[in-house]
């Protein structure tokens, strides 16, 4: 992998796609909006005008059958992916996802594979509120039979999308609006990041930080504004949610002994508690603890809205306390830019 | 049976258009806390149908539903603080553009995924017909909702049980970009409907009257028993799918296309109908109203965070 | 195109009867581990359509599949292994009677959730016209698939890419013990469908030779591009809508519609068609067919509790 | 609450419903087969003589729908209780329920309420395979504004169906087919039993046994099979999941010091998961291990069935591991009426 070249996550995302096309005849793109002049955010743009209208094309608004047809086709042996503008959305998909996609293997006793990947974008921005700013990986974690991953840098954006195309399974592949302007080294070729291992983005001794999508950025943030107060957190970014690599969490839980998760949405039955239950079984003497968005549907004024996420802030402020830091600290403002300079409109 | 009143026609059609205007004209000061789909060119059929109801009648409306909740004589102050994000907005900042909701006006609910506020629409129509109570249900979507399964089961539902509901497609021809043509075969809404059992109309009116008396035929018909009816009523979107911009950049329909609705502009015909004077003291009068209401908003502040988990349960 | 085979079609027909009646004998015994939902009476559908198919013809059915799998000639004796949970089953006991399939025949799969595998067969017509395959999907549906919204997002997809796809709804009046007339205002399944521009047409017939014909001519249309048809095969389900029993205790359809249909028994009218002997041949070959596939059931084993978790994924 | 009648489940839930709708003019039952001679195992049985159509009818299938049509009416002033025959139905009403019934409230602060209840069976008996045996309680403990209630016994069948009927928000009563039979003395008159209370149902000092639904009966099995060897297992049913009392669980894993939650579904990111991480994030030194639904899809047949459900043996012996015991001890064969009688159809 000697061809870096510094993109963004969009344009990884793009890339990896565009390439395992040109690889491999059986892929092709679908979904709302994907052929028109946006791209979803880029990722697809003007793929039907290099790989045709087959491979590459709009859908009426029917997300049900539109997933069954993916499920259909994989049979058939294409290997579809289905682009989602809002991950919203998929609660329109539950039924074929999770009682056709994840079982049709399972009930063949293996004849049957369901090459699908879903593609998923968690909305926020501004203003998004309560129908358009939801997290399910949970949801797909739950579940025997499908995988997820949720990768936060360009480099595992690309090579977590080629994985899940090659993939037999089907694979949830999460996408959060305010990292397609991340930028980040990537492989010009084809490569593919393995599922079930996740990555310790800073390495740390006093706290364990586990974000998942987006809010592992507030870890990082958070992290560099503990390290100026003295504190060493460690960053863990999971990427593959299902399966998902307990055995680096808890090695780091057991160095650290203190470990927050900060979810990427709402927090009973979510990643973060299995995580934390995870280790709760297998580890001894942790001091544990969550966050995620509030327990409420997301509000849409702004104030509220920031109140709403976890943030580089309230993140830095949960790990100092459980670090045994004066309660009432707070960090200096950290600059966000992806979401700062986000303008809408929507 | 109503009878179409141009004044009142006009007034609110130039309330709808000057609020989304000033919506454009505020836009890139941030001070609008959300995401707003405009109806600017779509106002003919809000206006029409509105002035066919009646108070007891009941609206559910989608994302695109500002022309819907204006027509309706909703809070104007409240809407705009609702799109400021502050406490005075009809739903404290919480719901924003995309999730107005005014009871005082029988105003239900909108929602921002597609289709998914028609089956509420049907429900409370079986409601209606369960406690006898007068009103009509007007269930607004647009012509992409009918790609959805839901729409079908719903509308289904609500003509097996014969219930009083007028559904009010907002045929623009586009699901943001995408033409009616990439999403099914033929142009065939009215018929699909008709073959579920639904007594269905096309209205290709350019005129806010066209709809009017569509809408006021249906409305009566309902009243008496018809069971339910859909309107499938032509009209053009001129801006952009989303924001306050334009969208001819994007190349996605012909500027002809849309230059000859602009050139229709029913707006412009229904001034024509009244005499000056009176088009100027509405004009004046509405353009303060929404001075007033962008001031309001302005004045109200902001919830405070200790709101965000509030009335999740009641 | 081809020809009807009447021997062909009495034995297909024979084979399914004598199945159906023979797990109605064994049930009480315990061993057919599944909930089975009996085609008994539906026949004619079944029989009819796999005779105008072809070996690269591709099926997709639902829970009352035992029919569609036995007249596409699947193995008989994996199927009987699969009610009776052995590893000889076609799915080692993981799918029992609602989730048959077996790929050596085409017989792609069958969901117990009504509608569900509906896309998933146009899923699989799209990839036959991208891969420039030859095969027509079969998607075998009953009434109250059509109450579905996923039914009508799906064919209004196969009519907008004009899929190589028939969907054959077997239209037995009843969801459970729903009659149609409850569930939908009107009689109305093809014009619905013709609606969204699918060819659609209602097969009357109580003959499997109709059932033939129809799927023959359609099939061949297809094949010359003709775009997806649907054909709605009326018929009659004469047990339980799930078991091995009788549902005339609940009364929810005359015994008169009932008795109709069995007189009408078309199993009858084809063995009045062959000659004697062909007659006691066939019963005899299939009588020691189902035979040896009960012993071949009964002598395998019941797979290890270690592979519960295998083939979760791939 | 002096009159008590020994009657099932079954029963409960009916006589809860029959009277409420007695008492509440505005409370009707629709769903598939409401009104078949079956009446969803009686529990809806004949309602449509009583009441009229307009307040117990059948539908056509169209969960969807359904739902929203539900919610509407709810809006309208009604109170509707819709009852599904699967809870994997619920899978193609995500939408409604996620992204409507749980936001209108809060998007119209607080104006609008939803009193919808959602009846939903868990379909497990025998054969029922991949699609017809799932548990997704914990999809809706995920989701603030939905509140979940699992009742194990009669008595709590009746109580939770009308606290759940006069309740103003959208509630999710999980039901399981293997409890219907299930007899217990139930009050004659309407009462409601309350939200967010779990019970301790039997008191014990070395190990908690937390259950949901029907695993609580296997929690009470193992319990007594465990005493025989001198193991005294406390047995708590949370009763309502959402709310959940955590206190009451907290506070029994402070005294036993062992917890085991055994869910009636997949443990990835589900109840037991929420429960153990709650507990390793409020209380010390605790051992937790959970138990459930193996991680796969449901097999249809009944050896592989057998193994896939938790089991009064496999708690029994799991706690007994917990405790120190010797991990090839194996329970007398526990009897289990409900499951071993059961003959079918379907
Ligand atoms: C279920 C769902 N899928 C996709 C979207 C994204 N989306 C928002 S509006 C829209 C177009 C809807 O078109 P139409 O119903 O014609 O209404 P219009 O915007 O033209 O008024 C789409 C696809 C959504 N909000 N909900
Ligand atoms: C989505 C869904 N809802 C409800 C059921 C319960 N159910 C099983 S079969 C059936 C009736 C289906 O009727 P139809 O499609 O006419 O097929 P038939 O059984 O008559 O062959 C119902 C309601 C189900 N399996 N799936
Ligand atoms: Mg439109
Ligand atoms: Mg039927």
């Amino acid at each position: 992998m000697d061809n870096l070249k510094e993109i963004n996550y969009g344009e990884a995302i793009y890339e990896g796609c565009y390439q395992e096309m040109e690889n491999d005849d059986s892929v092709f793109v679908y979904g709302l909006g994907v052929d028109d002049t946006k791209g979803h955010y880029g990722t697809s743009k003007d793929l039907h005008k290099v790989f045709g209208a087959k491979r590459n094309f709009d859908i009426p608004l029917s997300e049900d059958a539109m997933t069954g047809i993916g499920i259909g086709a994989a049979l058939g042996g294409l290997k579809p992916i289905y682009v989602h503008q809002r991950m919203d959305f998929l609660l329109l998909c539950m039924n074929q996802l999770v009682n056709m996609a994840a079982k049709l293997r399972y009930m063949s006793s293996g004849v049957h594979s369901v090459p699908l990947v879903v593609r998923a974008a968690i909305g926020r921005s501004w203003g998004q509120g309560a129908q358009h700013s939801q997290a399910f990986h949970s949801y797909f974690m739950h579940v025997p039979g499908i995988k997820v991953v949720a990768p936060t840098t360009p480099h595992d954006a690309k090579g977590c999308l080629i994985a899940s195309i090659r993939d037999k399974n089907p694979v949830i592949f999460v996408e959060h609006r305010m990292l397609y302007s991340n930028v980040g080294y990537v492989p010009e070729e084809l490569y593919e990041v393995e599922f079930g291992k996740g990555r310790v983005l800073i390495e740390g001794t006093d706290i364990t930080l586990v974000g998942v999508s987006y809010t592992v950025t507030d870890c990082i943030r958070a992290s560099l504004a503990l390290k100026e107060i003295g504190i060493s957190a460690e960053v863990i970014d999971p990427v593959s949610l299902s399966p998902i690599d307990y055995e680096l969490i808890r090695k780091s839980a057991n160095k650290t002994k203190k470990v927050l998760v900060v979810d990427n949405g709402w927090l009973t039955c979510g990643f973060a508690a299995e995580v934390i239950a995870d280790l709760g079984i297998n580890c001894k003497d942790l001091d544990l603890d969550r966050m995620g968005y509030l327990e409420s549907p997301c509000p849409t004024t702004r104030v509220l809205e920031d109140g709403f996420y976890p943030s580089p802030e309230s993140v830095a402020i949960k790990a100092n306390t459980m670090c045994g830091g004066d309660s009432n600290w707070k960090p200096e403002n950290i600059s966000r830019k992806e979401i700062n300079s986000f303008k809408g409109p929507f | 049976m109503k009878k179409f009143d141009v004044k009142k026609a006009y007034s609110l059609f130039y309330l709808i258009r000057k609020s989304e205007e000033k919506i454009i004209e505020l836009y890139d000061t941030d001070k609008i806390k959300s995401p707003v789909h405009l109806s600017i060119g779509q106002e003919p059929v809000a206006v029409g149908v509105s002035l066919a109801l009646d108070k007891k009648d009941i609206i559910f409306s989608n994302y695109r539903g500002h022309a819907h909740y204006l027509a309706r004589e909703g809070n104007l102050k409240e809407m705009w603080a609702e799109l400021y994000g502050k406490v005075a907005g009809s739903s404290r900042g919480k719901a924003g553009s995309m999730h107005l909701s005014d009871w005082s006006v029988n105003f239900m609910t909108t929602s921002a995924i597609v289709a998914t506020a028609v089956p509420e629409a049907v429900g409370y129509a079986y409601s209606q017909k369960y406690q006898n109570n007068e009103g009509v249900v007007i269930c607004y979507h647009g012509d992409g909702a009918v790609d959805e399964g839901v729409y079908w089961e719903s509308i289904n539902f609500a003509s097996l049980h014969q219930l009083p509901i007028l559904f009010v497609c907002e045929n623009n021809k586009y699901a943001i970009y995408t033409h009616q043509d990439k999403r099914m075969l033929g142009d065939s809404i009215v018929s699909r409907a008709n073959s579920f059992g639904l007594k269905s109309f096309r209205v290709d009116g350019i005129r806010t009257e066209d709809f009017f008396n569509a809408a006021n035929d249906s409305i009566n018909n309902i009243k008496n028993n018809s069971g339910p009816i859909l309107l499938e009523c032509m009209t053009s979107r001129w801006r952009d799918h989303v924001g306050p911009g334009e969208d001819r950049h994007i190349n996605f329909r012909s500027d002809k296309e849309l230059n000859d609705a602009i050139t229709n502009d029913d707006l412009k015909n229904l001034e024509s109908l009244i005499n000056k004077e009176d088009v100027v003291t509405i004009q004046k009068d509405i353009d303060s109203q929404i001075n007033d209401a962008i001031k309001y908003s302005e004045d109200s502040s902001f919830p405070g965070t200790k709101e965000i988990t509030d009335n999740v349960y009641g």
